[in-house]
C-alpha cells in the first residue's frame, strides 16, 4: 500500500498540473498574497479603538459594520455583512463558526488555528462557561452569554468593552491592547 | 448533511490551545492552498461547492488533518470532479496517494419554496424545519426543530442548498436567530447560541 | 457522553466492505488485547467501564484505527488510570508515543430514581427523557426526547450509567422500544429502529 | 516529536508491563483463547438450522433464545440474554450496535470488521434500503424493516426463512446456508 504524499507534496502536484495546463495566473496568484498580507487583526482593533473614542463612530459601526469598517478602509472578501457585537457590563459574546471556520478576513485575518479546532468548534456552543474558564476568562455570574455560530453570510466581530485605567490613552495605544482572542470573544482587553 | 463538520456540541474533544504569535501560515503549502481557494471562482466554482467539497471528505481524514489540509483537499476534489486535472496524474506527481472527498450524495437538495422577501422580522419566534438535506445545508443539526427568536435580519445572499449543487441563485433574507442553549443540550447552562438561518429553512412558531 | 462514537445517522460515511473468508484476527495483537479484555475484571474493571474507556479516546483517534485498536487504547487507559501500569513504562517499552483515551469528565453521572421494578410493558408508549450524562451512556442522541413503543421487556441488568463511574450496581429492566425512522431523521424512509432502553430513561408519554 | 508506536509494540509493552508485575495468568489466557475458538457463527448456524427443521425446537427458540442455545451447548460471555428476531415474509430484521460493536459472541462469533466498520454503523440505521441494496440484498417493497440497535444487554440473532427447495436437505446441509452474514441480516440463505 502506497503510503499517502504529503500535503506540501500534493500542493506541489496541484499547482504542477494546473501550470502545465497554463491554469495559474501568477499575476492574480500575487495579488492574492498581498491580499492575504493585508487581513491582519491590527485592521479589527483600529475599528475597537476608533469605537471606543468617537461616539459618533461607535453608534454607525453598530448601526452598521460593513460601512463603518469600509471607512476606515477595511473591506473584501469575507467581509461583505460585517456585524458587530456590542459586549456590555450585563453581556458578553463570543464568535465560532461550528461547521466550517468563517471569520471577516479583512479585519480579524485568517482564523487562527485554535478556532479551527474542532475542540473550539465542538464545545464553544455548548459549554462555552468552561471553555472560557479554561482560557483564562472568568466571568461573572450575571453577565448573560451569547454565542453567535457564523452559519450563513454575516461576518461578526466582538466589541468588547473599554478597559479601565485607559482614559489617558491615544487611539493607537488602544489599539495596541485590542488582540484577535478579544474580538472572538474569548479575551478581553487588559491594561 | 448531518456529516463530521457539524461538530456543534459533540463531545470528547479536549483543551483549546492558543499558539502565542501565531502566524498567519505554518508552511509555504497553506498559503499556495489558500490562493487557491481564493482563484475557484476562475474554475467556475463557487464558495457553497467549495464547503461541501470538505464536508464531504472521509469523516477520519476530516478530523485527522490541519484545516489547510482539509482546504487542498476539498479544491484538489473539485478539480478533479470538473475533469481540469486527473486523480491518477495528482497522485504520481505527488508520488503517493492523494485522498479525495467522496462523492456529492445522489440526492443531495430537498426542495424548498423559494422565498425572497422577508418573512420573520425582529423579535419573531421562529421553528427551525425538519429537513436533512443529503447535501450542502448551513443549518446546524443541533437546531432542527427548535424554537427561537430573531434578533436581526440580514440581507439577501444565495441559498447555499441550491448553488453547492449546481442549481439557480436563489438569494433569500438570513436571521440571526436566538436559541437558549438549554433547548438544544439537556446539560447547557443559561447561555444562549445565535445561529444564522435563511428564509425557507424557518417556519413560523404557533 | 455525545461523542464520537454515538454514530447513528452520522452522514459521510462510505460503503460497507466485506471481507471474504475473514479470520477472527488479522494479527497476533489483536488476539491478545482480545485476551487482555477478557482478564479486565481480574483488576476490578467493568465492561462499562471499558465501554466508556473507549469513546473517550480522541475523536479523530477513535475514527482513524481499527476496533482492535480502540480495544487496546481503552484498556490501557483504564489500566494506567488505576495505577497498575505507568504511562511513561509503556512508552518507554513500545519506543514510541502511547495514545491513551482522555479523562473521564468531572460531572460523569445525571442522577436518576431507581427504577427496580419494570415501569413499562409491550405495547406502552414512552418518550426518552432528555438527559444527557456527560459521562458513560447507553441510550444514543438520535432518540433523546422521541417517543417509541415498548416491544419487549428484557430483564435486569446493571445501570451502565452508574457502573461505569464506580457507582452501586443498580439492576433495572431495559425495553426494546420502537421508533419510527422517521421520527429519528427526517429523510428516513418507512423503517422501524429499535433501541434498547434502561428503564430510568424513560418516561411514560402523556 | 515522536513517532506513535505501532499496536503491534503497544500491546507488546502492555503485556510486558503486567508480566513483569506478575499480573498475566497465562493458564487464563490459554482458555480465553480456546473460548474465543469455541465462538463461531457456525454455533448459530446450527441454531438456525435445528429452528428450520424442528418446530418445537423453534418455538422455545423464539421465545427464549438464551435456553434454547444452551440446549445445543452455546452460552457463554455476552450471551447472557439472547434474543431471536424471526425473519418472515413481511418482516423482515437487521442487528446493529451503533454505539460499540455487541453481538452474541457464543452463537455469532466475534463481530468482522464491517460490522465494527463506522459506515455500517452510522449508516444501517438511517438508511437501511440503501446499505441493503449496497451489500447485494434487494427486499420487494412491501417488508416491513426493522433495524435492531444493540445499546443495552440483549443481544440479538435474526433467523432467516429457510430458503425454497430446501425441502430434501439435511440439518448440516441447511447450516452450510447459513453465514454470519445471514444471522445478522444483510444477507439471505440462498441454495
Amino acid at each position: 500500500m502506497t503510503a499517502t504524499a504529503s500535503p506540501a507534496a500534493r500542493t506541489t502536484a496541484l499547482l504542477g498540473a494546473l501550470a502545465d495546463k497554463d491554469l495559474l495566473d501568477p499575476a492574480m496568484l500575487g495579488q492574492i498574497e498581498a491580499m492575504v498580507e493585508s487581513w491582519r487583526p491590527q485592521n479589527g482593533a483600529h475599528v475597537v479603538a476608533r469605537a471606543w473614542t468617537d461616539p459618533a463612530y461607535r453608534a454607525r459601526l453598530v448601526a452598521d459594520g460593513t460601512a463603518a469598517c469600509a471607512e476606515l478602509g477595511y473591506g473584501g472578501p469575507q467581509g461583505e455583512y460585517i456585524v458587530v457585537l456590542e459586549n456590555t457590563p450585563t453581556l458578553h459574546n463570543v464568535v465560532v463558526c461550528t461547521l466550517c471556520s468563517c471569520t471577516p478576513w479583512p479585519i480579524m485575518g485568517l482564523p487562527r488555528d485554535w478556532y479551527k479546532s474542532p475542540a473550539y468548534r465542538s464545545r464553544i456552543t455548548r459549554e462555552p462557561q468552561a471553555v472560557l474558564r479554561e482560557m483564562g476568562l472568568d466571568l461573572p455570574a450575571d453577565v448573560k452569554l451569547r454565542v453567535w455560530d457564523t452559519t450563513a453570510e454575516t461576518r461578526y466581530m466582538v466589541l468588547p468593552m473599554r478597559p479601565a485605567g485607559t482614559e489617558a490613552y491615544s487611539e493607537a495605544e488602544l489599539a495596541a491592547l485590542v488582540t484577535y482572542e478579544t474580538m472572538v470573544g474569548v479575551a478581553l482587553p487588559t491594561v | 448533511m448531518d456529516g463530521i463538520h457539524d461538530l456543534a456540541g459533540v463531545q470528547g474533544f479536549g483543551a483549546i490551545e492558543v499558539e502565542a504569535d501565531e502566524p498567519v501560515f505554518h508552511a509555504p503549502w497553506q498559503a499556495q492552498t489558500f490562493q487557491l481557494l481564493m482563484c475557484l471562482n476562475r474554475f467556475g466554482i463557487n464558495a457553497d461547492e467549495y464547503r461541501h467539497s470538505v464536508e464531504r471528505m472521509e469523516p477520519a481524514h476530516y478530523l485527522a488533518v490541519h484545516y489547510y489540509e482539509r482546504q487542498l483537499t476539498g479544491i484538489s476534489t473539485l478539480l478533479v470532479e470538473a475533469g481540469t486535472v486527473s486523480h491518477a496524474d495528482l497522485e504520481a506527481r505527488a508520488g503517493g496517494r492523494y485522498p479525495l472527498a467522496r462523492p456529492v450524495a445522489a440526492d443531495p437538495v430537498v426542495p424548498t419554496t423559494p422565498q425572497p422577501e422577508p418573512r420573520f422580522g425582529v423579535g419573531d419566534t421562529v421553528i427551525v424545519r425538519n429537513i436533512s438535506p443529503a447535501g450542502h445545508s448551513r443549518t446546524p443539526r443541533s437546531v432542527r426543530g427548535r424554537r427561537g427568536t430573531v434578533l436581526h435580519v440580514a440581507p439577501r445572499f444565495g441559498l447555499p442548498d441550491v448553488s453547492a449543487h449546481g442549481g439557480v441563485h436563489r438569494p433569500e433574507h438570513s436571521y440571526h436567530v436566538e436559541f437558549a442553549a438549554a433547548d438544544l443540550w439537556p446539560d447547557a447552562l443559561g447561555h444562549s447560541v445565535v445561529v444564522d438561518i435563511w428564509d425557507s429553512h424557518l417556519e413560523p412558531a404557533q
